[in-house]
């Protein structure tokens, strides 16, 4: 069984990253997993997009991602910039970066599915980060039934030398608040790939 | 001397470079080509080499430019250039074509100093007549910041990385402007997009030369340099005020030093070394020498292991100056 | 899934790859880019030198005989290069949110 | 050179390749000097400082930047034409591709020779087989007349606007390029008159255009498939244009390739460049006593003519494909080349029937091809001695080959 999931952002914004850290965390827990950015030439602001496979079997596939079972939108801004919705599977799940209501998403996207969405930029501010990239990959390691310390101990191996304790610190409080934001959805099961409401 | 007002009723008339580009919010090298499209009053054709202003510019099937534009490849805008003004004077020649035009290559400085140094050179020596423009960035900006042969001693690129065993790149830049002066073109300048009407003046001058002509522009890349996107036009003019981007023209050979810096504000008199801003105020705002520095309670201190590499790179902006003092002709200030 | 209309075919393509519509970035809508911050320029404080003008990287900053009229919010990118290059502290950023006259003029 | 009647003349090739420039009268001429092309560059400077030619000559500093200036003023609707030679070749190969995405009509004469390492300053055809996937089209010529005339031909198909294309016109380094041989110059009037003036489709110097733009994935796959219709459309125009060209010099050249005592033909070679010549002697002999053998010397090698050639060979017994150079790791181009069109022939049909084939490697570094070694690919193919799944070289020094 295979997850596919595309990340929506603009450059600069960290979602190439978050993308890493998740598929390092899969493969920590025994899966197979993808994570690329769509190539082009990044500019700060512009939009991007990023990839996830996640699988219980090897993955052979090296082509882009047209059906994502998930959609992370980091930046709410880009819902009137282009299609995030597009392609996006019945029974996926669209998950946003913004205070305003699920059902609001719906109708922007005309998404009928599943809608998740997560203040994830108070969160950020509340454990003093810049960006709502981390608190999201909080929401979406608790999604996929990934154990937190999993994620932190890799946010860990990655920015330890890059970030000062202090900063480092904030991350994981970061991580946290996502993880705890969507404690009552149930989780995705993997083997039968279906995003279980 | 054409005043601002001028060259803005220029571009609400007959707009050239528009916006809707990719290039980085606070880009230095738009700010170089508005400037010389609307200098130029007159029609021409551009030249551009690939890097970060022709990848940005022109991702097909929208273009930026609405002047005649052509890209071919990284390392040969000066011999494409070469191509269309030969072509230009002899169906000139023909009467095929009559309007008088200008041949205007944009490179950066990898473009310029390193890949296309061979094109350009030839083409000066050639004496075509075109006016070439380096948006000299000081890296390889489009392909994420790897050293170039423009690249300041001591900065931090891709692929001059800090460790155990690196500290930024070790070699000192290449002085690009004074090699191309070496072939006898009648006009040669460096300018930056700190000092508009300096640059306009020199823009004006590369056209009106008979022959090539070449002009060095300072252009920041917030990015690769690593600052705030607002201080792209501050970080230019400090590095002129610290003697490290002088501005100056070469006409026919003699050469003419254009701004001969003096502190324009207290805090920079407070920090004015013997001939200019001390190096440490221009380098310590900018990421890619962070390496340098530490900072402690707001105030950033060079760390004791680089001073040596800092007084070093003071004494090259120095020593740079004062032969650029005499080859100006100015007698060089005896120190008090 | 960048601002495109229909992709065409290769028939419907000029030959050589030529680009005849000139300035046609100005389809691309890269105000979007802004994150967070945005341009007014106070009418009453602008003398009119139009040195944000010359320093602009879209451009993006709207003159009308050579006056300054404000901003194409369309295209800025929020850069702030003309905040910091107003002599007359005429123009400050504001966040993105804030409602402002349509080009940010504020007489 | 006042010329009443078409005269013949002793040119080497290069004085004919640079007669042909002077009666096109190109607008501007890059030129950056490599043995063995050079003397058409000089031939030809010689003539514009004599005033015989209106062109504006460019002494580049390198053969990428001959192609790099061709390419702008060729895009500013200037007629251009240039020359180079095997490193030269390589060194502006990358402006080659460009200049045929850019489908500028730029013409250039390639006096063919062998690529380095070693370096080697004589003839084969490694440096144009180098080229054959450049978008350019590529002519092979035999001798100082077809140099000539291809020349002319070339500068009229790359300008044809259905066509819309640089082409590269091969001659034989050495064997063409610097030996004197007959050769017949139309007059200058009846040349011209062939040319034509030139109505450049577009310049930079009169529209606003962006040229060379920036292709993501979202459209170079069409813009390439664009060049490769331009390619498809250069056979029908070729054969017009050899039609309008014989009507001028009287000179029967016709379709991609000449077909030598092909009519009754049991076994034949193919061939390209001046070795054909030498192998239309040894067919003359061995007609004489009375085998029925025959050759193909091709011309048009891009766009390679698939079907014509696997209806002309499907005919003939046995077929052995001569290569000047060879594609490392795999066979000769022109065999790759043959082989495929034959492959994909239907068989049987107008009682065709499938050859045997066999490659040889001939001529590398300017080794010479003499005529024994042809007669004895005569011999082993007609003993079917020649495998189609192994290389054979004509005048290699090998071990235990009985000299």
């Amino acid at each position: 069984m295979m997850l596919e999931i595309r990340w929506h952002a603009r450059g600069g914004q960290g979602a190439i990253t978050v993308a890493e850290i998740l598929a390092a965390v899969a493969l920590r827990q025994g899966l197979y997993v993808q994570s690329f950015p769509e190539y082009g030439p990044e500019r700060s602001g512009a939009p991007l997009h990023a990839y996830n496979r996640i699988s219980d079997e090897p993955i052979k596939l090296h082509s882009g991602v047209y059906e994502p079972d998930i959609v992370v939108v980091l930046d709410p801004t880009l819902l009137h910039a282009e299609p995030v919705a597009e392609g996006l599977k019945t029974e996926g799940l669209l998950l946003v970066n913004t205070s305003d209501a699920a059902k609001e998403m719906a109708k922007r996207t005309g998404f009928r599915g599943r809608v998740l969405a997560i203040p994830a930029v108070q969160l950020a501010e509340q454990a003093k980060i810049r960006f709502a990239n981390v608190p999201m990959l909080g929401v979406l390691l608790r999604l996929l039934n990934f154990p937190l310390e999993a994620g932190q101990e890799e946010f860990q191996t990655v920015f330890s030398e890059k970030l000062s304790p202090a900063v480092l610190e904030a991350n994981l409080e970061a991580l946290r608040l996502g993880y705890e934001a969507v404690s009552h959805e149930s989780v995705v099961d993997m083997k039968r790939g279906v995003i279980a409401s | 001397m054409i005043h601002l007002k001028e060259l803005a009723r220029r571009e609400e008339k007959t707009q050239k470079f528009f916006g809707g580009h990719g290039l980085c919010a606070g880009c230095g090298a738009p700010i170089v080509v508005r400037t010389v499209l609307n200098a130029i009053d007159r029609p021409m054709v551009v030249i551009n080499a690939t890097g970060c202003l022709e990848v940005a510019t022109t991702r097909f099937p929208y273009t930026a430019w609405s002047v005649p534009w052509i890209h071919v490849a990284f390392e040969n805008a000066a011999a494409v250039a070469s191509g269309i003004e030969t072509a230009y004077r002899v169906l000139r020649r023909k009467g095929k074509i009559s309007q008088d035009m200008v041949f205007v290559a944009f490179a950066g400085d990898g473009g310029t100093y390193d890949i296309g140094f061979q094109a350009l050179s030839g083409a000066l020596e050639r004496g075509h007549r075109l006016i070439y423009i380096c948006y000299d960035n000081e890296a390889y900006m489009n392909t994420g910041n790897q050293r170039s042969g423009a690249t300041p001693r001591g900065a931090y690129t891709a692929t001059t990385p800090i460790g155990s065993r690196g500290s930024g790149k070790p070699q000192r830049r290449k002085d690009l402007t004074e090699i191309v002066v070496a072939h006898h073109i009648p006009y040669a300048a460096q300018a930056s997009i700190s000092d508009w009407q300096d640059m306009v003046m020199k823009i004006e001058r590369a056209v009106a030369a008979d022959g090539p002509s070449f002009l060095n522009v300072l252009s920041t890349c917030t990015r690769g340099w690593g600052f705030p996107a607002e201080k792209a036009v501050k970080m230019a003019h400090l590095a002129v005020q610290s003697c490290y981007w002088p501005l100056y023209e070469v006409i026919d050979g003699a050469w003419h030093l254009s701004y001969e810096p003096e502190p324009r504000t207290a805090e920079e008199r407070a920090k004015w070394g013997r001939y200019g801003l001390d190096i440490t105020e221009w380098l310590k705002l900018q990421g890619r020498f962070a390496h340098l520095f530490q900072k402690k309670q707001e105030e950033i201190f060079v760390r004791p292991e680089h001073r040596e590499l800092i007084a070093e790179i003071q004494r090259e902006v120095e020593r740079d100056w004062e032969k650029l003092l005499a080859k100006c002709g100015r007698a060089i200030p005896v120190l008090a | 899934m960048m601002a495109k209309g229909k992709l065409k075919a290769w028939e419907e393509l000029e030959v050589g790859a030529v680009v005849l519509e000139g300035g046609s970035t100005q389809a691309i809508l890269t105000g979007g880019w802004r994150t967070g911050k945005k341009p007014i320029v106070d009418a009453q404080k602008c003398v009119n030198c139009l040195l944000c003008w010359i320093h602009c990287p879209e451009p993006a900053i709207v003159t009308e005989k050579a006056q300054m009229r404000g901003y194409d919010y369309a295209h800025c990118k929020g850069c702030g290069i003309c905040a910091e290059a107003c002599p007359s502290g005429a123009i400050s950023m504001v966040p993105e949110e804030r409602l402002v006259p349509k080009r940010g003029w504020i007489e | 050179m006042t010329v009443a009647m078409k005269q013949k003349q002793l040119l080497t090739g290069a004085e004919a390749v640079a007669q042909a420039w002077r009666q096109i009268d190109p607008d501007v001429v890059p030129v950056y000097p490599i043995t063995p092309q050079t003397p058409i560059i000089t031939t030809f400077s010689e003539m514009v400082a004599e005033g015989l030619a209106s062109t504006e000559i460019i002494n580049v500093e390198s053969e990428h930047s001959a192609m790099s200036a061709a390419v702008g003023a060729a895009s500013a609707g200037a007629r251009v034409a240039t020359a180079t030679s095997s490193q030269g070749l390589a060194l502006m190969l990358e402006i080659c591709y460009i200049a045929a995405s850019l489908r500028l009509p730029i013409l250039m004469n390639v006096g063919a020779r062998a690529l380095s390492g070693p370096i080697n300053i004589h003839c084969d055809h490694s440096d144009a087989y180098m080229a054959r996937d450049a978008g350019w089209v590529q002519i092979f010529t035999e001798n100082a007349q077809e140099a000539y005339d291809y020349t002319l031909m070339a500068q009229r198909l790359a300008e044809h606007d259905r066509v819309r294309l640089p082409v590269m016109v091969m001659l034989d380094g050495f064997t063409t390029t610097h030996s004197a041989d007959v050769a017949e110059i139309l007059p200058d009037d009846l040349a011209r008159q062939f040319i034509g003036e030139y109505e450049p489709p577009f310049s930079l110097l009169t529209q606003v255009a962006t040229i060379g733009p920036f292709d993501m994935p979202d459209y170079y796959f069409e813009h390439r498939r664009a060049q490769q219709h331009a390619l498809e459309q250069v056979r029908e125009a070729f054969e017009q244009i050899q039609r309008m060209f014989k009507e001028k010099s009287e000179r029967p050249y016709e379709g991609p390739f000449e077909a030598y005592q092909m009519d009754d033909a049991r076994t034949a070679l193919v061939v390209m460049g001046s070795a054909a010549g030498t192998a239309k002697a040894v067919v003359d002999m061995l007609r004489r006593e009375g085998r029925r053998v025959g050759l193909i010397k091709l011309w048009l090698f891009r766009p390679f003519p698939r079907a014509a050639i696997a209806r002309v060979l499907g005919y003939v017994d046995s077929v052995a494909v001569f290569d000047r150079g060879l594609s490392y790791g795999s066979f000769g181009p022109l065999y790759l080349e043959v082989t495929s069109a034959l492959y994909s022939r239907v068989w049987g049909v107008e009682n065709s029937r499938r050859p045997k084939l066999a490659n040889i490697i001939y001529g590398l570094g300017g080794r010479d091809l003499r005529p024994d070694q042809i007669r004895k690919a005569f011999d082993d193919l007609e003993a079917g001695r020649l495998r189609a799944d192994q290389l054979y070289y004509a005048g290699l020094r090998e071990e235990g080959d009985q000299r």
